[in-house]
């Protein structure tokens, strides 16, 4: 079993129209430029994909990663619990113009929702949103003499993102906050793509080190000096780069 | 009585339907012995409930590691690409649709898919370890079984009457002497050993085997 | 108008509610200021949503590691201590009740604890972040504001007329005139500062502000 | 803040009679055998505690361990998903007799109960045990065409868990397959009390490598050679030492 891809634009290759698309990410921690630039370079080349449901935190920053694919109009809808950045307009623009749908959900209940896609939980119940406008039209239930919201599994089907160290299997580490969602959405795609900075054999990771194990992830793609977000925006660039 | 295979040899016999590759979780027992029949060049990679992913084969007697056993208590070991994890990520892989196989041992299997393999009713002591979620989320819920029990009577059967494990659930049946499908409530028939006639097999069976298409020989080596 | 507390004043006296050791999450913008002025001997462990515990403060300009930022997208360090954690992880303990303090901004809070801080109508993007969840969970959730909005209107009312946050989550307000617990749906006055009269706090306040026991002065230094 | 505690004696002091206790472990990989030992000695020499719930994948193997806290009758009720074992028989002549009570859950709704108290989901919806006996008076609902059961969190006053190192702010590692359920009950006790083998400073664990972080530990007592309750087991033991 050797789970590496090649190259990035085979990697992103088999995603298409309409698909449900997780991206790991909060902000620019452990954004898989990589790959959404791929992605990206795909859909300008061919048109394809389009119509993406785009789950992340956020809702991009700027014009690179997820900003950039909204900016090229791949994006239907977003869900993600904060669609603000230092440099929202992509979003803004396209979803005050009624160009983009918005699934908005509370962080914690985000990840929770995911994890519960990737574990087999079709629903369970949190405190979070009780009582307030996010929570109309969900059924509710008392436990306890605590009120609760139900909320369902959310599940992709592709999960993008970014690791640190994976091996042939499919096993990952992540480095500092970058973590955040990626380790959920492994377990919630149909189709989980790693790009990582590093590829060691089966055995390169200490087995106690594992973060994601393998089961989880289907694809590894070797990105040895990964762009951050944040020094792309701060560097104003663009993609694709255009003329000033 | 016609010679039936050996329990080896029913694993050996389920372990050829595991491609390269896939994520299987073997139960406590019998089951156990899928891992030993690998066709050549294929690797299949073991789950067990209690937290490792890839792990190896029994250590030398004398050189186990009590913190690294699988869901049996029995000893195992790492090899490159092992990873440990906690019971709920465990568990997550296992409900999650994760595994390609989990293989079972059962008491009865319905022809709907129910099984039976917990409990053999109120006396005693009841456990039940990962079974019942073991029988959900994985690709394929197969089950490895003597044809009939000790006394003669149908495994294999219209509708359990033992405590279920789980409704629906079974996907494929590797007994000593066929091999069978649950497919749209009903066992199809896919492989009998070629000394047992089909009139044989069916009197030993306790819902009607349909043929789907044609029935191979069931050819198992002596292992 | 009565001088008041500045947003690090307000700040520095929520430092002096938190116990060494206390586990706490501050929001984003003005309530991040709180980790300055720990007092002396003290020392809390910091959460982020993001997934890190007891992570230490900015970095020099130009020392930055934008994958070790904090829910304001703000640079952080480790320190010795810190752990990493995934998203799932990070708010079971939010939800789960194992930080001490949630400490967090405020459009509006009422008499019964209900809080609004996330939305102000339906204009623009809306965007929550973990502000839902963070209102749920913590042992003490407590306000930092202005006693009133630069129009002059109250910030402590009946009832909320913004989108609401959290249903009777409010344990504690800080503002910039007076320090306000939420006690069975009711404001009870803490703490208030010298130069200001209790009609005075009362006019500016939407709700009635109930006494019970001393009301304390609240003294803070220049920050 | 430093969480250590000085001994094993001082650490499981606070636990009163009635109390409900999350043991870790699964078999004796991960039992925290001196903690359990030293809740017994506690008992010996003053009754007390006594009428537990104890919450353990299992319910005991030999004469130590769970099995020993069992044979002295300080549990009045176990919740676990395999009461058996090499050697059951205390547990096994107590259920028998009616002495003691069980909780019987599979062990992947165990596992998940446990992770849903330390996430405050009051409760949830599985696929296991749909149509089982275990299932029996539970709420069923029905999800995208398929039936599931809600269960609900599992809680406790005190976890008493075994792990590898530990720093004075609680942050652990554990030991290869002795992780199992340790991680999930130290987050769903009202306090975890973890016995270590090697106690460092903080920053003596690499922050990505922290499996449990110190929010979820309240007390870490330094054991440095932690027996094996297999090795107990196969070299025939009681605790207490009885003569043969």
């Amino acid at each position: 079993m050797d789970k590496r891809i090649a190259d990035l634009a085979e990697a992103v290759a088999g995603i298409p129209d309409n698909a449900t698309v997780m991206i790991g990410g909060f902000g620019g921690s452990g954004a898989p430029i990589e790959l959404i630039h791929a992605l990206i370079d795909r859909y300008l080349a061919t048109g394809s994909p389009k119509n993406l449901t785009v789950i992340n935190n956020n809702a991009g920053n700027g014009h690179v990663g997820i900003a950039a694919m909204i900016e090229q109009g791949m994006v239907a809808k977003m869900v993600c619990s904060f669609p603000r950045s230092a440099d929202p307009r992509v979003f803004t623009e396209k979803y005050l113009a009624g160009e983009i749908a918005l699934e908005l959900v509370p962080q914690g209940t985000l990840a929770e929702r995911i994890r519960a896609g990737g574990a087999g939980i079709p629903a369970f119940y949190t405190p979070t949103g009780f009582g307030t406008d996010l929570a109309k039209g969900k059924p509710v239930a008392e436990f306890d003499g605590r009120s609760y919201v139900q909320e369902r599994w959310l599940r992709a089907d592709f999960a993008l993102i970014k690791a640190e160290i994976g091996d042939h299997l499919g096993n990952l580490t992540y480095r500092m906050a970058a973590r955040n969602f990626a380790p959920l959405m492994a377990t919630a795609a149909t189709r989980t793509i790693a790009q990582v900075s590093q590829v060691v054999e089966p055995g390169g990771i200490d087995p106690e080190a594992v973060v994601t194990p393998g089961i989880f992830v289907d694809a590894v793609v070797s990105v040895p000096h990964p762009a951050q977000e944040e020094d792309l925006n701060r560097a104003k660039v663009t993609h694709p780069e255009v003329a000033a | 009585m016609t010679t039936r295979l050996s329990n080896a040899q029913i694993a050996w016999r389920a372990a050829q339907d595991i491609a390269d590759g896939a994520y299987v979780n073997l139960g406590i027992g019998f089951p156990e012995m899928v891992a030993r029949f690998q066709p050549e060049g294929r690797q299949a990679v073991f789950h067990t409930e209690n937290g490792i992913l890839g792990f190896g084969e029994a250590p030398q007697p004398g050189e186990e590691d009590w913190d690294l056993i699988n869901a049996g208590k029995k000893a195992v070991t790492i090899k490159p690409g092992t990873a440990f994890f906690h019971h709920a990520d465990s568990f997550a892989m296992v409900r999650g649709g994760h595994l390609d196989v989990a293989i079972l041992g059962a008491y009865q299997v319905a022809q709907n898919g129910d099984l039976a393999n917990w409990s053999t009713g109120p006396k005693g002591v009841p456990a039940v370890g990962g079974a019942m979620d073991l029988v959900h989320g994985a690709k394929r819920v197969a089950v490895l079984t003597d044809h009939t029990t000790k006394d003669g009577k149908p495994k294999l059967v219209q509708q359990c009457t033992l405590p279920l494990t789980g409704v629906g659930c079974v996907t494929r049946i590797y007994t000593s002497l066929a091999v069978v499908d649950v497919e749209d409530g009903r066992f199809v028939l896919r492989e009998k050993l070629a000394a047992v006639s089909l009139d044989e097999l069916q009197s030993l069976t306790g819902a009607p085997l349909h043929i789907d298409g044609s029935v191979a020989d069931l050819t198992v080596p002596e292992v």
